[in-house]
């Protein structure tokens, strides 16, 4: 999908709002019944990185996972169903938001900050047994760097020269914690070195920008080992939905919301002569229409059947406790 | 000491965390308090809100997401004199720095022939609010099984302080597991512990209460879970069972005294944990009482809890796991019956 | 399958386990061995000498001191259709990498609703021989308190082999915990379970043995316990008490069957755990017999092991913590006489 | 003491060799029952630690300890008798070779690799709420190096500006796995830069040379921040004491530990015209005489006793097990 026009572009970008946005309502109706993270405000990271990853690779994700999801093309419905805990979601209810797998497609999260690095050295290692040259992703928060999952990840990968491309979504924030305040380095992507490999800083507002350097990072990957990229952005809600927010200067927030909003961002770029303003809005419509067709399809579903809840802790079909609950 | 009782405060048991940390950091300057999101946000639940100011960012430090660095970092500080309260925010995490707890800090005094104490408090949110299977647990049946930590779970505002002043005093090392569905709950939402003198005190940690008497059936619990019993129990006594609730406060050391004289009394026993039921708190709690009382003692034990299955995600699914006041009332009439 | 019986070989256990592995690495390409020392080596007690040279670095991999990162690649490995073996060298280290096992490799069957499975083998050394707090732990309660993986200790080289088989064709994640003082042992220092076959073949998962038959008092242990209690039971037979050995072999689960059988008979259980006695394997032992049979199917239960103890340094101090076949002893005499 | 002389340096590296020699008569006696690990070879790097380390720093260890207990000032005595299991050992028995503590000094090891850095962080951080230059030094093996601990210690060492000074032994192996089997950069003093500290590789066969560079590093470290020192060395002996040690070249081997062996090659730069070779001799046998009576006076000493053995589980006095062990 290198060359992804700038429609389709647009299109995903604010597809992936509108996804993030349904999800917020499931929060709201109380469909969502636990802690829910959104990436709004990093969407251009997502499709940028949609733009090279292919269907044998694989990819790990986190906490905030759900736009990674649609960029290694985990279908919509269930994905979107799984968020809302329905019987119907791509884990039937049983992982939700921060824990979706789809093993044919080679994805899966954690909600565990640093976890998912290993999990993608296995992907990237059985790559190299099949000598296959489909690279593992691993996306990634700046918080999730500091990190021994990290370190141990890089050394083991590079010493085995494995096709691992690590992706730092750098919002500046983990949690309340500042970038600045957590790391030794000015900047993420200059740590590469400790593993030798190639790092690079880039403007993750920037669609085209992240694109190409997620390119030059892949293309590293496929024949000569790991490489990341250090993806600058800002989470404009809080770290969860509920979090008060207080930690983070208030202005500065508004500010970089309204002025640095990727969407917005690209809006401005694709009209200046690129797009037709109609077809953008056309493009927003449709995306819209999509998402809203979509969540209304899913709100119908059923919840799990209680009766289930024991099944799935062995595959094997062993019950899970060996004493009599009463 | 006296304690002043004043016009009761709503505060959350955040707040009286929060409150049983500030007087201890001002009786003791060694004493800090070390994680992530600790200070400026002064904890996701707020449970150490207004420490950072009060004393500044030395003794009150945020971290970076390196559980294991700021873990053995205690074991260093509490070698060197300190008293540090380190916070795992969810114990689900406990996973990436066990180590730091299990080999050094619960074991240094041991290994070092009883020269090195390690007054370190490990704090930390167990139990479900809806998050799924990696941020639901309460472990602390994995802890207490582990040698050398001491092990509590306070279930209501006044122990919450309490125990977590008596925990920072203490010179052994205690694992402090807050309940993530309790630390927003206010004082007003509690018909046991409710009250919270604004004085500091402790609660002796080891030592079982009996949150609602009674003589037909011993119901031991803890955190969580405690108001869900009481709750049932006064269900069941309308309904001709009389529950004797026990609130453990502590998991290890056990109150075995209370337990037993209890269960001397009521001749049943019923554990309700939120925790993983298997090679945990349940088995040890009836096989401890039956080792004290001998094996005629008890008409009936039974045990209710979380069934050995990951915490589901699906509210449906979770409701079916995690123990609640109807699923205890459920346990408690099963128990009645079997009598 | 038919298992010709060859004359015995006096292999070690060490040898019966690496012998286990490369004939399921011959059988499926898909199997895989990685950790520290585990490939030039062969481990640093032997247990995987030869499948270098026999499958190649590629399959048995040698790693860095990174536990966290070799495990959780075995979840991607697995996810990807392998059958990793990652060996843990001491199982002590369990805590610097046990977020991976217990959040993801545990878990991800349940979380993904049952549609990814883990056939991951945690192949692991417990126990002491003389190593001190850090070195000496055996933790099979500690994982069988954690939904989702199946635990098994063999006793014996013929196990040894046949449990390792089984481990790793499961399509479940075993905790498969070898003990370091049976590792270097010969075939012919066994009174039970001494003759290895040269073919594959398996042992189940899930069952137990009787060892030695027995009316008085059931004996349940595992892992290195069991032939110091059988030559406990030998010694208490020539002072009138029958003992029945149970060798475990599985901890989760558990096999309640042989168990409850054994106990509906002789009336008596003691457990023998060289883990922690406490919050583990004993409590829940007796405490599901009693769930199975009721309070008056047994006249004596008792339990012998670690008195949660860090298991310390000198010989004189270490023989009074970890049991043997002198203590065993000591604790069948005390449960004959309180029968 | 960084002007120590020539002859009380030589002194201390005969010493510390006769010292794990004595150590070593443990095993084959069975005094010591457990597994053991000597430092036999890297005696000059604990000598030139000596030259540095302060009674108010700090310092943490390892498995591969005794050398580093010495160069902190350890009392010989206590620290022979923990090592041989008695009852007057500096543990009172309890701790045994990997597990030595000494608080006033300041003084700890772990046998788990990596545990160390993190404590190390704590005391130096207790520096800095005191106000006080002192140090802390953490001595680590080039396999720690790859450990998760490692990495989250560097960074908050570095990002907190702690007054840390890791020096690492890199004796080119951990147990059978070779060094650049297990690093992806070629050095590890090259991986400091990902912590934005100094960090310098050096000979640690030369005491001078190594004196110098962990100079360098702990007059940073008092006053900047963290620093890494790599001093290279070989191990001479199993990694523990019954390793067969079949996975090295045994020809390589021979030669090293013939031709590279820091004892050896200090007395040979000593005797071209630096100190008497009587006098080398003579401090050879008062260093062998000392080790030799402390050894002897130690195997008179008592284990502990067994009705000790569930003391101190807790310091409070709590009882460890609230079952009825049968
Ligand atoms: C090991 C671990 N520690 C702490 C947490 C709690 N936690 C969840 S997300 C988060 C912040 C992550 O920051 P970052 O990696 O930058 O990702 P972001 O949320 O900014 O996308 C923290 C501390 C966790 N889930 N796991
Ligand atoms: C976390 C952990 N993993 C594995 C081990 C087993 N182990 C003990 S020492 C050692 C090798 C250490 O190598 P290095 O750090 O280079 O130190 P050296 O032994 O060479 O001095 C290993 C793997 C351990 N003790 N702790
Ligand atoms: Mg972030
Ligand atoms: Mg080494």
């Amino acid at each position: 999908m290198v060359n992804a026009s700038w429609s389709d572009r647009y299109r995903l970008m604010v597809l992936m709002r509108r996804f993030e946005e349904a999800c917020l309502t499931g929060v709201a109706s109380k469909a969502v019944h636990g802690e829910l993270h959104t990436a709004i405000g990093q969407e251009a990271i997502a499709v940028a990185l949609s733009e090279h990853i292919r269907a044998d690779d694989s990819l790990t994700s986190t906490h905030r996972s759900h736009l990674h999801a649609i960029a290694k093309g985990i279908p919509l419905r269930p994905l979107l169903a799984e968020i809302f805990e329905k019987k119907t979601g791509m884990c039937g209810g049983f992982g939700g938001h921060m824990h979706l797998f789809d093993r044919e497609r080679r994805f899966s999260t954690t909600g565990i900050v640093g976890a998912s690095l290993p999990v993608a050295l296995g992907h990237a290692y059985a790559s190299k047994l099949r000598g296959s040259d489909a690279v593992a992703f691993a996306v990634v928060g700046d918080g999730s760097v500091n990190s021994g999952g990290f370190h141990e990840t890089m050394n083991m990968a590079s010493v085995l020269g494995l096709g691992l491309v690590v992706i730092i979504e750098n919002n500046e924030w983990a949690i309340s914690v500042p970038f600045s305040a957590a790391s030794a380095t000015a900047t993420l992507a200059e740590r590469a070195v400790a593993y030798a490999v190639p790092g690079e800083r880039v403007d993750g507002l920037d669609v085209q920008a992240t694109s190409d350097a997620i390119g030059r990072a892949v293309a590293h990957a496929r024949t000569d080992g790991p490489a990341i990229v250090e993806a600058m952005c800002y989470r404009f809600r809080g770290h969860y939905e509920g979090d008060l927010d207080l930690y983070r200067d208030q202005g500065e927030k508004s500010l970089r919301t309204e002025t640095k909003d990727p969407l917005v961002l690209a809006r401005a770029f694709l009209s200046d002569g690129i797009l037709d303003p109609v077809l953008l809005d056309e493009l927003e419509q449709s995306a819209s229409a999509e998402i809203d067709e979509l969540l209304a399809s899913v709100l119908l579903d059923e919840q799990p059947d209680p009766a289930s809840a024991r099944d799935h802790v062995f595959t094997s079909g062993l019950a899970p406790f060996e004493g009599i609950p009463s | 000491m006296t304690i002043t009782e004043i016009a009761p405060r709503n505060i959350n048991i955040s707040q009286a965390v929060a409150e049983g940390l500030r007087l201890e950091m001002e009786a003791d300057e060694k004493v800090l308090v070390i994680g992530e999101d600790v200070a400026t946000q002064g904890g996701v639940f707020g449970s150490t809100r207004g420490l950072l100011k009060a004393f500044g960012p030395q003794r009150v430090l945020d971290t970076p997401i390196s559980e294991m660095a700021f873990t053995g970092m205690a074991v260093g500080l509490a070698m060197d004199g300190y008293r540090p309260v380190i916070e795992i925010m969810f114990v689900d995490f406990i996973g990436v720095c066990l180590e730091q707890v299990y080999n050094a800090i619960a074991k240094i005094p041991y290994m070092s022939g009883g020269r090195v104490d390690m007054p370190v408090v490990i704090k930390t949110a167990g139990g479900n609010i809806g998050s799924a299977a990696q941020h639901s647990q309460t472990l602390w049946g994995l802890f207490a099984h582990l040698p050398g930590l001491r092990v509590v779970a306070p279930s209501n505002p006044y122990d919450s302080k309490g125990m977590m002043a008596a925990a920072v005093r203490s010179n052994d090392p205690v694992v402090f597991i807050e309940h993530k569905g309790l630390l927003l709950k206010r004082a007003s939402d509690f018909t046991f512990g409710a009250s919270v003198p604004k004085e500091a005190y402790d609660v002796p940690l080891g030592s079982a209460a009996i949150v609602r008497p009674g003589s037909d059936l011993t119901i031991a619990t803890l955190s969580g879970s405690v108001r869900h019993a009481v709750a049932a129990a006064e269900v069941a006594a309308g309904q001709g069972i009389d529950v004797e609730v026990i609130d453990l406060r502590s998991i290890v050391p056990l109150d075995w005294n209370t337990v037993c004289e209890s269960v001397g009394r009521t001749r049943s026993l019923l554990v309700v944990d939120e925790d993983y039921l298997g090679f945990g708190l349940s088995g040890e709690l009836i096989t401890g009482v039956i080792e004290r009382l001998g094996m005629g003692a008890m008409d009936y034990v039974g045990r209710h809890g979380n069934p050995g299955v990951p915490v589901p995600a699906a509210l449906s699914l979770e409701q079916a796991i995690v123990p609640d006041a109807e699923s205890i009332l459920a346990a408690i009439m099963r128990a009645g019956a079997a009598r």
